[in-house]
């Protein structure tokens, strides 16, 4: 697991005696912060995510690490929740003194974690959460490698008139993300001339989507559009299936991991359409082959499951992300890093990461735009269709 | 507290109180009268409706039909709380006391409705706060003196004596200013030199014109203590009268036969 | 429609159990919805991972459910007899928190799916259409909601279970092993709630997030029933399925949890006891 | 000596930020006595009148919203067509409005459900505060839902003449909780040792009785609930201005959870409770987390919980007086030894 700060160590600290004695002592390592959620709703994601940076964090420090040093992860828990999101990055940067940050997940932890940044002026990787304030609101401290849904929808542009879509109803987790999405997909079909009809929700810990669906299965579109997270998503596939729906699913946000749906809901994933920015299945047809087989040979020799690799390898390319950053500003300064990861560039396991400016100028933040995929399940097999 | 002055004015009037609980009648038409000074007590056998009767005069239950007055003004509608602000204080049967505060806090309690603070003159801490204080703490003295329990003031209510449980019950009526006093079952559970300490309280209390409604199954202290009897039985009265008359009523006497050795047990 | 009665049938199994033991013991079961996952992650276990036939696994993991609800008794509720209902709610919540990430710690966050030997293909009727392990569901519950009723009505356990209901000293006086009786009852409980998780995880899938919702669900079906009454827990469990459907069909998905506690909160103020409790006096 | 206590306690908080110069531990110094705050709240309910309310969260919650909206502004269309616009209003007065809009909503609840007692009230509580999280996570056009409010502006107060001050250091923002604290527990405790704590400690005793000695039992858990829910407002206006972002995982059930075991754990109806408690619950977290890994550090939280029940059901407060023989004040009686009967 991660490697803790000295109990004792913080014991004292915590007795109040003094903080001078926290402080570590030489600097034999580069520290990297993790933030991420192990426990709570997101513990599955963010344990995912957790994996691929190790696997990157081992790759590199094989390879001899960064800058003559090894690399060292601190990864802390921010138990799903923005109050422990933001004093888990208070901890990283001041106890732990970590020059450069990976995090958070969800939409609502980075933006917790986000005045920290802006505080004590360290630079964050952001690898998942894809709400579009992230980037816009003037935090000069936010690297994002993740898409958010409007860099999505905006590659769903290119497909959308190669498949016969009409009229198409939401159904989307009530969160950031899922509104995000539907907005900003919705534009891009409405733009495209296609009919929107009925955007519904569903909470996050919502089992039962029937009512939701019923009420789908009752308009007259000929597709649906669904933006959640994997297990949701099982079951509402199952559900739809066992509610006799035919329509077309087209699911968004790119961590619906396949496999998973392969394996859980079974024929009812069959002639499912996902976007996604990473193709596992294809290593040859990634823009990094050479990464990817390393990668999900990695993944599976630590024994995790295939179908984890889909969320994980955000993980594995924020640390990667990282590291390029720290060689390239040749000091594991702050600073340093915020200024080099404006200049980094390297070919990411699903796409190019090179950050752009978004956001009010002068403070704008980077976003890095990676490939999106549309892939389809067919026979409990995944394919690339040819559109 | 009021000075005795007329003798024969009705203080409480109960007229025509019936209560059903569901389909069960508790009290069928129930009259009776309480002058101003006087010490009554209601009488019966278990289950004939004394409790329930004093629920529904205190607030705690509304009547089926029929109407309480006191003074003159109709109890009806009015919450248990507002009977009490018209001078009609109660004591419980079972539970009289706040068991986990001292006896003097008790008292304090008691005496809420004569505290004059606001709610900003506690806030701010304003001199009407301490004022109102002191006054409420000295007033609480002296009730603690009157029922003779005075030494006991800082132990927890709880883990008093019986008996000074029952009289700090009767302290913590005697607080919220009444000039009525319903006593329910004071004596239950007293050992002989106990009851005779209450009697004498009672005594004091009529010495300072309290009314008294007194509901008892202790008949030496009903028969020394009452100026009038009221009998209930299966939720009527039966007989009413002074005691000399009660003790030789008939009826009195068969439906008290075969109760006799349920005599103490609640209703 | 039919997918009401079925989630009815099984909010009901929830409501019973957590009205069961409320009823007799005065105790505010937060880990009620914990002992619904267990019985989720016990079928997973013994079916998936060690390969049992499917309906065996389901008869365990029951029988399991009931085991743990007798040893939190003894060990957690029994030491505290006599305490507030404040204190029993604190510790159950403890528990809860306890339990719940025990489960991650053992099984991962990663939720867990459990393969039937049910077709899944659906059953189709005319324009209806239902899957056959819902349909199974549907059945057992009702088979466990009927058990339950023979237990409590027809059995001498159950007696002794009403008669302590009704008024624990005079039971005891009547010579009714209290002791017995609570552990018995809390047993049930467990085992009824973790029948309900044990049957919808092969319909949903398994992860240590699935208590959360289930114990808020049960708290709505009992009130909404009247605490301690069994009957009105059936009731209210197909009475907030109801809800939940016509809220997510007709008002708006996002207000779809919103209508169980909308509910509650009506019902609570214009009927405090209930909609079909006995008369129980609040205080 | 045990009139002094308080003072010595305020002097040697005053201290911390003086000496501590870690900024995580200030940090986690910080959202502790935010939650010491609610708590604190949560005492007057829960520890003076025997209400449990779990869901507290909701006032923190609606206190925080309220704060950030007010001084963010907004503008949402209401049923009809009927606008609603409001330019962003300097922040303290956010502040003011959490408390007002907190303790209405107190007001209200208190209103609606005070009918009910005992786990029915405890539910009803529940209730409510889902229903509020749900409508912050679906009424996007005013809180925009998860979409969550960000760049909430730090707590900052004008003063005429004397310029405007921001709470943005980790330091000032010390003092401000601790004054927010200071003043609280100066509230509570004015409140609890007047008629009003007395009358709520009667009915908190004995209904009935309290009511037979012509207490207005409603009257005083209405106050107790505007009271509590006002400073629960404030604490989630601090809150807000503090993370500077807020979405619809304030209304965390977990959140009440921590404040009623920071209540239970101290001692439930002592002023200096919610603080021990709420100190001992704070750190605990920050302990954990140094030496076990995530899902330990919740068994450990939650175990802690039950031990704590366990051994010291009345509390830390009340077994520290009982040990070293101080008494409690007047007024103030330690945690309800036994549940009475209703005397009906």
């Amino acid at each position: 697991m991660a490697k803790h700060t000295d109990f004792f160590t913080t014991l004292a600290a915590t007795a109040l005696l003094s903080a001078g004695l926290v402080g570590q002592a030489g600097a034999q390592t580069i520290k990297i912060g993790v933030n991420e959620p192990l426990t709570g709703p997101f513990a599955a994601s963010g344990t995912y995510v957790v994996n691929g940076a190790k696997i990157a964090a081992d790759e590199i420090n094989a390879k001899g690490g960064v800058l003559g040093k090894k690399i060292e992860l601190i990864i802390e828990d921010n138990k799903s929740n923005p109050t422990e999101a933001a004093a888990v990055a208070e901890k990283l940067i001041t106890a732990d003194k970590v020059p450069v940050m990976m995090g958070a997940w969800g939409s609502s932890l980075t933006l917790a974690v986000m005045p920290k940044l802006m505080e004590y002026k360290v630079p964050m990787v952001v690898e998942t959460s894809s709400s579009g304030k992230i980037t816009t609101s003037g935090n000069p401290y936010i690297f994002r490698i993740s898409p958010p849904s409007a860099v999505e929808a905006a590659a769903f542009k290119n497909i959308l008139p190669k498949m016969s879509v009409k009229k198409a109803d939401f159904l989307v987790i009530n969160n950031d993300w899922g509104r995000g999405s539907a907005e900003d997909f919705g534009k891009v079909l409405k733009a495209d001339n296609v009919q929107v009809g009925l955007v519904e929700t569903m909470d996050q810990s919502a089992q039962d989507m029937s009512a939701q669906l019923s009420k789908i299965k009752a308009t007259d579109s000929d597709t649906i559009m669904v933006t959640t997270a994997v297990e949701q998503l099982t079951l509402l596939l199952k559900q739809a299936t066992a509610l006799g729906i035919k329509k077309q699913i087209i699911t968004t946000g790119g961590s619906q991991n396949p496999d998973q749906l392969i394996d859980q809901a079974g024929v009812a994933a069959n002639g499912t359409f996902h976007l996604t920015t990473f193709a596992p299945w294809y290593p040859d047809d990634t823009p990094n082959p050479a990464a990817t087989k390393y990668f999900l040979a990695e993944w599976k020799k630590r024994g995790f499951n295939f179908a984890g690799a889909t969320e994980s390898f955000r993980g594995y390319d924020g640390i990667r992300t990282i590291a390029v950053a720290i060689e390239k500003a040749g000091k594991a300064e702050p600073e340093a890093i915020t200024n080099a990861l404006w200049q980094t560039e390297l070919m990411g396991l699903n796409g190019k990461i090179k950050f752009e400016k978004q956001g009010p100028a002068g403070k704008e933040s980077g976003q890095s735009m990676p490939n999106v995929y549309l892939i389809k399940i067919d026979n409990a097999k995944v394919i690339l269709p040819k559109l | 507290m009021d000075a005795r002055s007329t003798q024969a004015q009705p203080a409480l009037s109960i007229e025509h109180i019936a209560v059903h609980f569901g389909g069960l009648v508790a009290i069928s038409d129930m009259s009776f009268v309480v002058n101003e000074g006087e010490v009554v007590s209601l009488i019966g056998p278990n289950g004939a409706g004394k409790t329930t009767a004093f629920n529904v005069i205190t607030g705690f239950l509304r009547p089926t039909q029929g109407e309480v007055r006191y003074r003159g003004s109709s109890l009806n509608n009015l919450k248990p709380h507002e009977v009490t602000s018209l001078g009609l204080a109660r004591t419980f049967q079972r539970t009289s006391v706040f068991q986990s505060v001292s006896v003097f806090e008790n008292v304090m309690i008691g005496l809420h409705r004569r505290g004059r603070s606001r709610l900003w003159d506690t806030l701010l801490a304003l001199p009407r706060e301490r004022e109102s204080e002191r006054e409420l703490r000295a007033r609480a003295a002296e009730i603690l003196a009157l029922v003779g329990i005075e030494r006991r003031s800082r132990e927890l209510a709880g883990s008093l004596a019986y008996g000074d449980q029952r009289l700090l019950g009767v302290a913590l009526a005697l607080a919220a200013d009444p000039s009525m006093l319903l006593l329910d079952e004071p004596v239950s559970g007293m050992n002989a030199t106990e009851t005779a300490r209450f009697m004498h309280l009672l005594d004091c209390l009529r010495g300072l014109g309290v009314t008294i409604l007194l509901v008892e199954h202790d008949m030496p202290m009903v028969m020394g203590v009452s100026d009038r009897i009221v009998v209930l039985n299966y939720g009527r009265i039966i007989a009413e009268g002074p005691p000399a008359a009660i003790q030789g009523n008939p009826e009195v006497i068969r439906a008290y036969l075969g109760q006799g050795a349920k005599k103490r047990a609640r209703d | 429609m039919i997918n009401m009665l079925i989630l009815g049938s099984t909010y009901a199994l929830l409501g019973i159990g957590l009205t069961l033991i409320f009823g007799i013991m005065r105790v505010v079961n937060f880990a009620h919805g914990e002992l619904y996952a267990f019985g989720a992650y016990f079928v997973y276990f013994i079916a998936v991972l060690l390969g049992f036939n499917f309906f065996l696994s389901l008869l365990i993991s029951i029988v399991a459910g009931g085991i743990l609800g007798a040893l939190i008794e003894v060990i957690l509720l029994r030491p505290m007899r006599g305490a507030d209902i404040d204190t029993t709610m604190l510790i159950m919540i403890g528990a809860m928190i306890v339990m719940q990430n025990t489960e991650q710690y053992i099984w991962g966050g990663v939720a867990k799916s459990v393969s039937t030997p049910f077709p899944e293909m659906p059953l189709v009727i005319g324009p209806f259409s239902v899957s056959w392990l819902r349909l199974f569901v549907f059945f057992a519950a009702l088979a466990l909601i009927a058990a339950a009723y023979f237990l409590i009505n027809r059995t001498k356990l159950g007696k002794a279970m009403r008669a302590t209901f009704q008024d624990r000293d005079t039971a005891s006086l009547m010579g009714v092993n209290i002791q017995a009786i609570y552990m018995a009852t809390f047993a049930i409980g467990s085992s009824l709630a973790a029948a309900a998780g044990a049957l919808l995880g092969p319909v949903y899938v398994v992860s240590p997030q699935m208590g959360n919702i289930a114990s808020l669900k049960a708290f709505a079906i009992v009130i909404l029933g009247g605490l301690g009454s069994i009957g009105g827990a059936t009731i209210g469990g197909f009475i907030l399925a109801f809800a939940e459907e016509m809220g997510a069909g007709y008002v708006s998905s996002g207000y779809r949890d919103a209508m169980g506690f909308l509910l509650i909160i009506a019902v609570l103020l214009f009927k405090p006891t209930g909609l079909f409790a006995r008369s129980e006096r609040i205080g | 000596m045990k009139r002094f206590l308080p003072w010595i306690a305020l002097l040697a908080l005053t201290s911390v930020p003086m000496w501590l110069k870690d900024p995580y531990l200030l940090n986690a110094f910080v959202t502790t006595g935010i939650f010491i705050v609610a708590a604190m709240s949560l005492n007057l309910l829960l520890g003076y009148t025997g209400q449990l309310s779990l869901g507290h969260v909701a006032f923190f919650g609606i206190g925080a919203y309220t704060s950030a909206l007010v001084s963010l502004g907004f503008d949402v269309e209401l049923v009809g067509g009927f606008r609603v616009i409001h330019e962003p209003w300097p922040v303290w007065l956010g502040f003011i409005m959490a408390i007002l809009v907190s303790g209405l909503c107190g007001y209200i609840v208190g209103k609606l459900s005070f009918r009910v007692r005992g786990a029915y009230f405890v539910i009803v509580t529940i209730s409510f505060a889902e229903v509020v999280r749900l409508v912050a996570l679906n009424w996007v056009e005013l809180t925009q839902g998860p979409l969550a409010l960000t760049s909430i502006p730090p707590m900052a107060l004008g003063l005429p003449g004397l310029g405007y001050f921001e709470f943005f250091s980790k330091q000032s923002n010390f003092y401000l909780v601790l004054g927010v604290v200071a003043l609280s527990y100066v509230i509570i405790s004015r409140l609890v040792n007047s008629r009003i704590g007395r009358a709520m400690v009667a009915l908190k005793e004995n209904e009935s009785l309290a009511v037979s000695v012509g207490i207005d039992v409603t009257r005083y858990l209405v106050l107790a609930a505007v009271v509590s829910a006002g400073i629960a407002g404030a604490a989630g206006s601090l809150y807000a201005h503090y993370l500077k972002i807020i979405d619809p995982d304030v209304f965390l059930f977990l959140y009440t959870v921590t404040m009623v075991i920071m209540v239970i754990s101290g001692g439930k109806g002592t002023l200096a409770g919610p603080i021990v408690g709420g100190l001992i619950f704070g750190f605990i977290p920050v302990v954990a987390r140094s030496f076990a890994a995530p899902e330990i550090q919740w068994i450990l939280y939650g175990l802690f919980m039950i031990l704590i029940v366990f051994v010291l059901p009345q509390g830390i407060v009340p077994a520290i007086e009982k040990w070293f023989g101080v008494g409690e004040e007047p007024g103030v009686p330690g945690a309800a030894a036994a549940k009475i009967q209703d005397a009906r």
